[in-house]
């Protein structure tokens, strides 16, 4: 008689109501999605409440936050509130885009990888291999570097190319664990096919463990995102969180006391990146119970 | 073992295979004419001359050969520790700019890596199950992951160089020092390196301060722990054995998250002027300098690789399942 | 007879890219006819479940053959039709994130897309009778809040909802209660008396005895003896056999060393390669002592 | 009488309430005697053995006494039942696989285990233990994963018993290894007790007739509550409990075939200790129940060492 | 804390900042604070080579403090000051005669002679040299004796060989004269044999150091001498750094553009410029936008003129540099030529920021705006969608661009900024694959020649490397700036003649638009030394900059008129 025999199965009882209980009364799950839904709803809302355009020259440059420049003003006059808001959406944009690649190849090969086996297997890992211990921000570098970044899409795009493969590593195992369970079997005896199995049987059992993969994956984007923008690979086309930064800097705003252009897009970075590794965490604790606290 | 190790190498070849030959493509079949720009920065008008340069820069870099040719040459110059001639900084050779650069990136990230890992592993060990810490340690170590490396080290930047001014913005050293072995000379090296080492630092160390921390929680409330619990093993011993194995996932997560400390490691340095591979990769980058770029990267891939494996052994020799796995039939 | 195993053997490669393999099942066969229950003993990874699988085609056989009616095995639709399997472990049979009754809609899917929706409703009910649930009881919950017996009733009456013939029941009752799986026991029996044959896989002897006329015993993947029931238990010829069945607790009786045998009682008695009749329908292997050649 | 348990009430903190896996269970163990436990999965057999050496995060001791060799347990203050732990009371926990440190050679661990209760390890005395139940003494320079389950089960006892505990708990721990391993380990346990390692022990299980080859008295747990104790050859043979009854019918034997014999479970389920009926918990699955069985039925002793909690008993 | 004044004056940082050599300064091996300048804004990277025939990417200092020329030359007295040279003179109209000054030795202790001139104008005559074209009008240079160098021409062009005498670097013949054409053009010319007041002592990735020679001729001849015994030359990879050091007075001049600096010049960090209001630099260049002329609508002037007044230059000073530049001239001559502008010819032709002349001109030229999108279209009805380039990275001139693009906009002219990375514009520009781009490479000179030989150069060829990028083909204005070329330099009523034409040809047919001067970024911290130029007061009015090619226009006299602080 197994451990799993001991709580089972009146403790099974219940475990998603269970986990929604626990969800909602999770302080880090609540705190975090709150943070990032705070910041998603402002991202939303300000280009559309305040309209124009963000890089346009205002008449007051480098004034301090005020009511009319909530956030104060860049050295040309931009209004940074405005700006700040049009970054949120790309930094969102990217995270959703990077992560959301990144999450759909991770699923893709460690799906394929941990349930196939066998040679494909091995040859899948193999690929994982090499684009894991490839440094992939010097990669970007270099194809960034000689193919130049347009747009946030294209930034989101290549990161999501380059940062799937610890998501596939954990999916494969994941993957492989739950394909020796015996509903796995049963639905080949039922004449289900591979990729029915995948989708159907297999995926739906992982998928509070794929939603915390694309997190970090969302949250790794972002941070990958406003590294490449400060160093001037970032998108030549709109405003982004990283590239407020990279102007901000650029401009020596601290040298020059203009804290209020570069303090907030990295807070806002900090806080969506933060806030997501937060609500990670929570998550864990509300379908791992033993991190909960006792 | 042999087995093992022998498995690892393949991937590694086959990683520096790639890594090579897509570094070899990349700057052959995008646009940007190196040679057009060397040209160009010459303030030449004689046509005839212009001809004459390109021609001569042209049978420099190979660029007159067939393109399997030029993959072969490459290929034969790698072993040669030949990775051609920097334009950017004509005629250095490649080999010997990025020489002057690494030691200043090894500075920063060998101790950066190794320092983060080991006090944010304490750390989250010793928060880990203690709500007081726990809810200080937690928060801080979260801000500290989720910041852009570039961020803090501008902010640090200012705040302890130009505001306070403990510690300078700029430099591997002093510019009115000249290399050497006095304690002055290395004591300044350490004064220009503490603000970079520090970004770098903080930032990692709350990473791994939180994966610790979730580490040890699933440890502590292993089987093995509550055997010892029931024997009446006191705390510390406990706590002692869930940090070993603990620590184990977290030498794997060092081995994934090498690329990611290796960028922030680049760009903390642009930030912080520091004379190394990142300030030389962004330079490379503006001048449109590929060959100093493909060393550079060539260099950092290798770096990576053998860090990997570094890795790689010490998890043999510290975990026994590994070594037992690679003995036996199953894992 | 329905299925037939003829020197079955299983090689699982590991390593990297295959580099070895363990041999998990060897030479191995018998046979099964319909309304028969075949019982395969043997300790802990002796290969039982290797053989259920490979009949359920979940594997493949790496050399002999398995057939059945005369064919070869060929995972697929019309395969599942007739063998199905069922499994150890009820819980992880299910998928949890899903209702139970979904595995009967797996198999509508498949096999009874146009059987309309009343007639499907009226048929799972029947099933559902027959191995003694009531549909009311079962139908529209998540497998945690179904007990184990019922959950492997569930499964066999998914398996009765088609035209099976052979029912693999890879310990399917190890994980259940003493009531709850002497009920189990009882419908596997009367299944078999409707003319199902089961190959019933388990490592508890008792178990094996109370349903099977025939009974197969393994050991690190080959067959030490086979025979019907009673000769194997009442005459064990291999040594492992006797000193499996010396190993059951029984509550009327003292545990006994078992009986010592002084010589190979196949090479005794003149066996030479294969498995050796001792007695009508009773095989025995070599015991592979010190005194054998 | 070396263990007296008195009305032990151990509730699960949980959600939707308190899971009253231990209901006022009281009974006694006397030196050199070995109890089995049986019952039904989720009797609260595990939930007992815990009690007596230390409750887990959501356990919480609601009441009862527990005397050891004439000491008060103090079951419910993690700090002060350390002292009792390993030296008075020892467990060989249900996860026997698994409770050995992975990354740490048997032999040192044993050291700092022992060091940390301040005891030197008597290596002699430990490797003679060890040959006792048939491990060699390399088995100290390995790690536990290049052992089998049955050589960690064993190491397990020899490491639980090192300090010759009074009481010893042993949560099933024949119950993942197969019958001619199981039958080594439970004779190495008899060994134990009469080579005077321990004094006493629980054995628990739920295969009534492995307990009946070890254990002096046997006691049949149901819904928390004891049902019936008594020697174990009189549990077999004679039961007073129809639920112990009930259980013995549903046990297939070697040499019993259906054709043969049919065997019977017992209808229903045991009910939920979330919120237990009042009056005797078998009621609605005893074939037998009256009137009566809706007041609680007291534990009477109905002859010499044989407990019954059954009003038809 | 310090710092959430505003952004407009930020107040210095709250403890002074430490001197980081103060804490070395014992050691042998660090160079004390005060005798020691701390320069930046020249290299951006590790010092490449120190050779003088490299002048685009050469280590700073290598022309100017190691290599000296003959002459040096004085923007503000517009004439050429004898350095290598005691003298020089036209002995007829091809002849050019130079008297070399005595006792002057190279830094391995060989005396410089005429000969060692000689061969540094003969090293021109390999293909590859910069200077290669010099000999398409010189026939000879001699050495009839140690002090005199005679060069004979087949043709005299004043202007240009004014500026060949204070551009060229002279070279030790004893060391050169064995180097192979690829050494000389590619070679990194380790340790440095020179005439000039400084030696290289150290250099490492981020610097070079540079050390005063106590036995340098000047000191005697010139009765000058430069007052840093050191001078470190720091390669910051950015602005911003150059900007955090200077605040922390670690660095004493800084050649970057600091955008801002204006408020920390206002504010009490002891950071001076030229000027102590805007544009607070000097000018040094003419930031250009170029039309191609060879595609449409840019072909016709009036397109070009109608472009010209649509952007709004003033909005680029103010918000894009904060008034660090100042607006250019109609006709993109450099304040320093001023006296060359024919002001009349200004006031008929020239232009400034006019959208409604703008239109007007599109308007009467045929371009009217013919589906309403706020465009104008060809005359044909095509639309005009132009794309300007300046390169990715300049974050000023895309700043600017973004600008540019928006005031043309008013005018109804599409203009699409786009950033490509310098490489790729280089190629285009030299194809002459392009709308429009920004260029400003020509510095101040010794003339407008050298502005009139970069807007007119003839023939277009497939590829135009350094000159007339806009492709524009005018076979007269080309002859006048041959005429100019031809006038003597002490001509200058002569120069005005041609220039005033030359300027009615450029404000009639615009073929390129003048836009702002970029300043002669100079921010100077006073803590360890002062006297820096400014135009107020008695301070020196040289340009301080260690730019290339700039130490021959006063950034060497700069070095010589500073005073250490603490004195
Ligand atoms: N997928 C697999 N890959 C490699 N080896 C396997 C695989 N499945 C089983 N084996 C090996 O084959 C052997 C037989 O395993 P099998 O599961 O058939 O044993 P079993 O008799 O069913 O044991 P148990 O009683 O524990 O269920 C074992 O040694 C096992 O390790
Ligand atoms: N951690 C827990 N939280 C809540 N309830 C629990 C917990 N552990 C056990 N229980 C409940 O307590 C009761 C007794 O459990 P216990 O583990 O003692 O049973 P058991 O007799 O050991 O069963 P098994 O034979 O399955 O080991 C059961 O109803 C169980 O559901
Ligand atoms: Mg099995
Ligand atoms: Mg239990
Ligand atoms: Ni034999």
């Amino acid at each position: 008689m197994t451990a799993l025999q001991e709580v089972a199965p009146r403790e099974r009882a219940g475990v998603r109501r269970e986990a929604l209980y626990f969800a909602v009364r999770n302080g880090k799950l609540v705190t975090g999605f709150g943070i990032v839904l705070a910041l998603l709803l402002l991202g939303l809302i300000v280009p559309v409440l305040l309209g124009g355009n963000p890089n346009e020259y205002g008449t007051r440059p480098m004034s301090p936050p005020s009511a009319e420049h909530w956030f104060g003003t860049t050295t040309f006059g931009q209004d940074i509130f405005l700006q700040f808001g049009h970054g949120l959406r790309s930094t969102f944009a990217v995270g959703a885009i990077g992560g959301g690649i990144a999450a759909a190849i991770g699923m893709l090969v460690g799906f394929v990888a941990g349930y196939r086996g066998g040679l494909v297997d091995e040859i899948l890992n193999m690929l994982t291999n090499i684009v894991l211990v490839i440094p992939t921000l010097a990669v970007l570098l270099i194809i960034n570097a000689y193919l130049g970044i347009r747009s946030v899409s294209v930034q989101g795009l290549f990161i999501g190319l380059t940062s799937w493969p610890w998501a596939a590593r954990a999916i494969r195992a994941q993957t492989f664990s739950l394909r020796t369970r015996e509903f796995v079997d049963l639905a080949r005896m039922s004449g289900a096919g591979t990729w029915r199995i995948i989708t159907r049987e297999i995926a739906p059992n992982m998928s509070s463990y794929l939603f915390m993969t694309f997190i970090l994956l969302f949250g790794g984007s972002i941070l990958i995102a406003s590294s490449l923008d400060f160093i001037g690979l970032g998108p030549t086309e709109g405003v982004s969180l990283g590239l407020m930064l990279q102007n901000a800097n650029q401009w020596s705003a601290l040298q020059l006391g203009l804290w209020w252009w570069f303090v907030p897009p990295g807070a806002a970075i900090t806080a969506i990146v933060g806030a997501l590794y937060v609500a990670n965490v929570g998550l864990d604790e509300v379908f791992n119970p033993k991190l909960r606290e006792t | 073992m042999r087995r093992y190790f022998g498995r690892k190498l393949l991937i590694y070849g086959l990683t520096f295979f790639v890594a090579v030959t897509v570094n070899w493509m990349i700057p052959r079949f995008m646009p940007g004419d190196p040679v057009a720009s060397m040209v160009a920065r010459a303030n030449i008008t004689q046509p005839a001359a212009v001809e004459a340069m390109r021609r001569y820069y042209s049978g420099l870099f190979g660029f007159d050969q067939p393109l399997w040719q030029q993959y072969l040459n490459f290929w034969a110059a790698l072993f040669r520790g030949d990775f051609g001639l920097s334009i950017w900084l004509f005629p250095h050779p490649v080999s010997t700019v990025i020489g002057g650069a690494v030691p200043y990136t090894l500075a920063l990230i060998v101790p950066s890596v190794l320092l983060s890992w080991v006090v944010g592993n304490r750390l989250g060990a010793y928060a880990a199950r203690r709500k007081l810490l726990d809810n200080t340690v937690l928060p801080v170590g979260y801000v500290l992951t989720a910041m852009p490396y570039m961020w803090l080290a501008v902010l640090l930047a200012w705040a302890l160089g130009v505001l306070a001014g403990v510690f300078p913005v700029a430099g591997g050293y002093s510019f009115s020092m000249r290399p050497n072995w006095s304690w002055t000379f290395l004591l300044d090296l350490l004064h220009h390196w503490t603000l970079p080492f520090l970004s770098l630092f903080l930032v990692a160390l709350g990473g791994w301060a939180i994966g610790m921390r979730n580490m040890i929680i699933y440890e502590l409330e292993s089987d093995y722990s509550n055997y010892l619990a029931a024997l009446g093993a006191p705390a510390r011993l406990i706590r002692k054995y869930a940090f070993r194995n603990a620590v184990l996932p977290q030498i794997t997560g060092l081995a994934l998250q090498l690329g990611v400390l290796v960028a922030g490691a680049l760009v903390t340095e642009i930030v912080f002027a520091y004379p190394g591979l990142g300030s030389l990769i962004l330079k490379a980058i503006q001048n449109k300098d590929f060959f100093l770029l493909q060393g550079a990267f060539l260099f950092i891939v290798i770096g990576v690789l053998i860090a990997n494996f570094i890795i790689d052994i010490v998890y043999v020799v510290v975990d026994p399942r590994t070594r037992a796995g690679m003995a036996g039939a199953r894992a | 007879m329905m299925l037939k195993l003829d020197d079955v053997t299983k090689e699982f490669r590991i390593g990297a890219f295959g580099g070895k393999s363990v041999t998990a099942v060897r030479n191995v066969s018998f046979d099964l006819g319909p309304g028969e229950v075949v019982s395969l003993i043997g300790e802990s990874g002796s290969g039982k479940s290797t053989i259920g699988r490979m009949i359920l085609g979940l594997n493949p056989v790496s050399g002999g053959s398995i057939t059945f009616e005369g064919r070869p095995v060929r995972a697929g639709k019309e395969y599942y039709r007739h063998v199905q399997g069922i499994f150890q472990d009820p819980f992880s049979s299910f998928n949890p994130v899903f209702k139970a009754d979904r595995v009967f809609g797996l198999i509508k899917d498949t096999y009874y897309r146009t059987v309309p929706g009343e007639e499907w409703a009226r048929r799972v009910g029947d099933s559902l009778r027959d191995v003694r649930l009531d549909p009311g009881q079962v139908l529209g919950k998540y497998p945690h809040q179904l007990s184990g017996g019922q959950l492997q009733r569930l499964l066999i009456a998914r398996a009765l909802l088609l035209d099976i013939k052979l029912l693999v029941a890879d310990e399917i009752t190890s994980m259940l209660d003493a009531s709850t799986r002497i009920d189990v026991l009882n419908l596997l029996a009367d299944l078999k008396a409707r003319g199902l044959g089961v190959l019933y896989i388990t490592h508890d002897l008792s178990l094996g005895n109370y349903l099977a006329e025939r009974t197969v015993v393994l050991r690190r993947g080959s067959v030490v003896e086979l025979g019907p029931t009673e000769r194997v238990f009442g005459d064990p010829l291999h040594p492992y056999t006797r000193e499996l069945l010396a190993a059951v607790p029984r509550l009327h009786q003292e545990w006994a060393d078992a009986t010592p045998v002084d010589a190979c009682l196949y090479h005794a008695r003149g066996g030479t390669g294969g498995l050796m009749e001792a007695g009508p329908g009773h095989f025995v292997a070599c015991a592979g002592l010190g005194t054998c050649p | 009488m070396s263990l007296r348990v008195s009305e032990l009430k151990v509730y699960y903190r949980t959600l939707k309430g308190e899971v009253r896996a231990l209901d006022g269970l009281s009974f006694g163990l006397a030196d050199g005697e070995i109890l089995g436990l049986v019952g039904e999965s989720g009797c609260g057999k595990s939930t007992l053995g815990k009690s007596l050496i230390r409750l887990d995060g959501r356990m919480r001791h609601a009441g009862g006494t527990v005397v050891l060799d004439g000491e008060e347990l103090p079951i419910a203050d993690d700090r002060r039942m350390n002292d009792y732990r390993f030296h008075q009371v020892s467990l060989i926990p249900q996860y026997a696989m698994s409770a050995l440190n992975p990354t740490r050679k048997i032999r040192r661990m044993v050291t700092e285990l022992l060091r940390s209760r301040g005891v030197t390890l008597d290596t002699a005395e430990l490797e003679s233990r060890m040959s006792q139940v048939g491990l060699p003494r390399e088995v100290l320079d390995r790690y536990p994963i290049e052992l089998s389950g049955g050589m960690k089960q064993r190491m397990v006892m020899v490491v639980s018993t090192l300090l010759d505990p009074s009481l010893l708990i042993a949560d099933e721990v024949t119950s993942a290894l197969d019958v001619s391993t199981q039958k080594a380990v439970a004779r190495a346990l008899l060994g134990f007790r009469d080579s005077g390692y321990v004094k006493s022990m629980i054995f628990v299980t739920h295969d009534l007739a492995l307990t009946h080859h070890i254990a002096d008295t046997i006691m049949v747990m149901y819904a928390g509550r004891l049902a019936e104790k008594a020697p174990a050859d009189v549990i077999v043979k004679a039961p007073r409990h129809p639920y112990t009854r009930l259980l013995l019918d549903s046990l297939p034997e070697v040499g019993v075939r259906h054709t043969d014999r049919r065997l019977t479970g017992i209808a229903g389920s045991p009910p939920s200790l979330l919120d237990p009926p009042a009056g005797c918990r078998f009621r609605d699955r005893c074939p037998i129940a009256g009137e009566e069985c809706a007041e609680d039925p007291p534990v009477a002793e109905v002859a010499a060492g044989h407990y019954v909690a059954c009003w038809k008993a | 804390a310090a710092c959430t004044g505003g952004g407009s004056t930020p107040t210095p940082p709250a403890s002074p900042a430490q001197n980081q050599g103060a804490v070395a300064s014992a050691d042998p091996d660090s160079l004390p604070r005060n005798e020691t300048l701390y320069t930046t804004g020249t290299q951006w990277g590790p010092p490449p080579n120190f050779n003088p025939i490299r002048e685009w990417d050469s280590a700073v200092g290598t022309k100017g403090l190691v290599y000296e020329t003959l002459f040096h030359y004085d923007p503000n007295a517009a004439k050429l000051t004898p350095w290598l040279a005691a003298s020089g003179s036209w002995t007829d109209d091809t002849t050019y005669e130079v008297k070399l000054r005595p006792g002057i030795k190279w830094s391995d202790g060989q005396a410089f002679t005429a000969k060692d001139v000689v061969f540094s104008y003969e090293l021109g005559k390999m293909e590859t040299i910069p200077y290669h074209n010099l000999w398409d009008w010189l026939t000879a240079a001699e050495a009839p004796d140690d002090q005199t160098v005679r060069f004979t021409f087949s043709t005299a062009n004043y202007q240009e060989w004014d500026f060949m005498l204070y551009s060229r670097s002279i070279v030790p013949e004893h060391i050169w004269k064995d180097r192979s054409e690829s050494e000389v053009l590619d070679g990194v010319n380790e340790n440095p044999v020179g005439t000039g007041a400084y030696t290289f002592m150290s250099k490492d990735q981020d610097r070079v150091v540079l050390r005063r020679r106590d036995d340098w001729w000047g000191k005697a001849a010139l009765n000058m001498e430069p007052k840093p015994r050191y001078i470190v030359d720091i390669a910051t990879p950015s602005n911003e750094v150059a900007m955090g050091m200077l605040l922390q007075k670690g660095l004493d001049l800084s050649n970057n553009f600091l955008p801002g600096v204006a408020n920390l010049v206002q504010g009490n960090f002891g950071l001076t410029t030229y000027y102590d209001q805007p544009p607070y630099m000097l000018s040094a260049n003419t930031a250009w936008l170029v039309p191609n002329s060879t595609r449409k609508p840019m072909d016709d002037p009036a397109f070009r003129k109608a472009l010209a007044s649509s952007i709004n230059v003033k909005q680029i000073v103010e918000g894009v540099y904060g008034n660090l530049v100042k607006a250019a001239s109609p006709t993109g001559l450099l304040p320093q030529w001023e006296q060359f502008v024919d002001q009349g010819v200004v006031g008929a032709s020239g232009f400034g920021f006019d959208p409604a002349k703008a239109k007007k001109l599109l308007a009467d030229a045929g371009y009217r705006d013919r589906d309403g999108d706020g465009y104008v279209e060809k005359k044909d009805g095509s639309k005009i969608a132009l794309t300007l380039i300046v390169p990715s990275g300049w974050t000023d001139w895309m700043e600017a661009a973004r600008s540019i693009s928006a005031s043309a906009k008013t005018a109804g002219i599409q203009v699409t900024p786009d950033f490509p990375d310098f490489n790729a514009l280089v190629e285009r520009r030299t194809k002459g694959d392009f709308d429009l781009l920004v260029n400003n490479e020509r510095q101040l000179s010794n003339s407008p020649y050298t502005y009139y030989e970069y807007m007119f150069q003839l023939p277009v060829r497939a590829q135009q490397n350094t000159v007339n990028f806009a492709r524009y083909e005018n076979e007269r204005a080309w002859g006048l700036v041959k005429q100019l070329d031809q006038v003597r330099t002490d001509d200058v009523e002569g120069m005005k003649k041609v220039i005033s034409q030359l300027q009615q040809i450029h404000l009639d047919d615009m073929p390129i638009i003048p836009l702002w001067y970029n300043g002669l970024w100079a921010q100077a911290s006073t803590s360890v030394w002062k006297n820096w130029p400014a135009a107020n007061g008695s301070a020196p009015k040289t340009g301080a900059v260690m730019w290339r090619n700039w130490l021959e226009l006063g950034g060497f006299e700069t070095l010589t008129q500073l005073q250490p602080s603490g004195s």
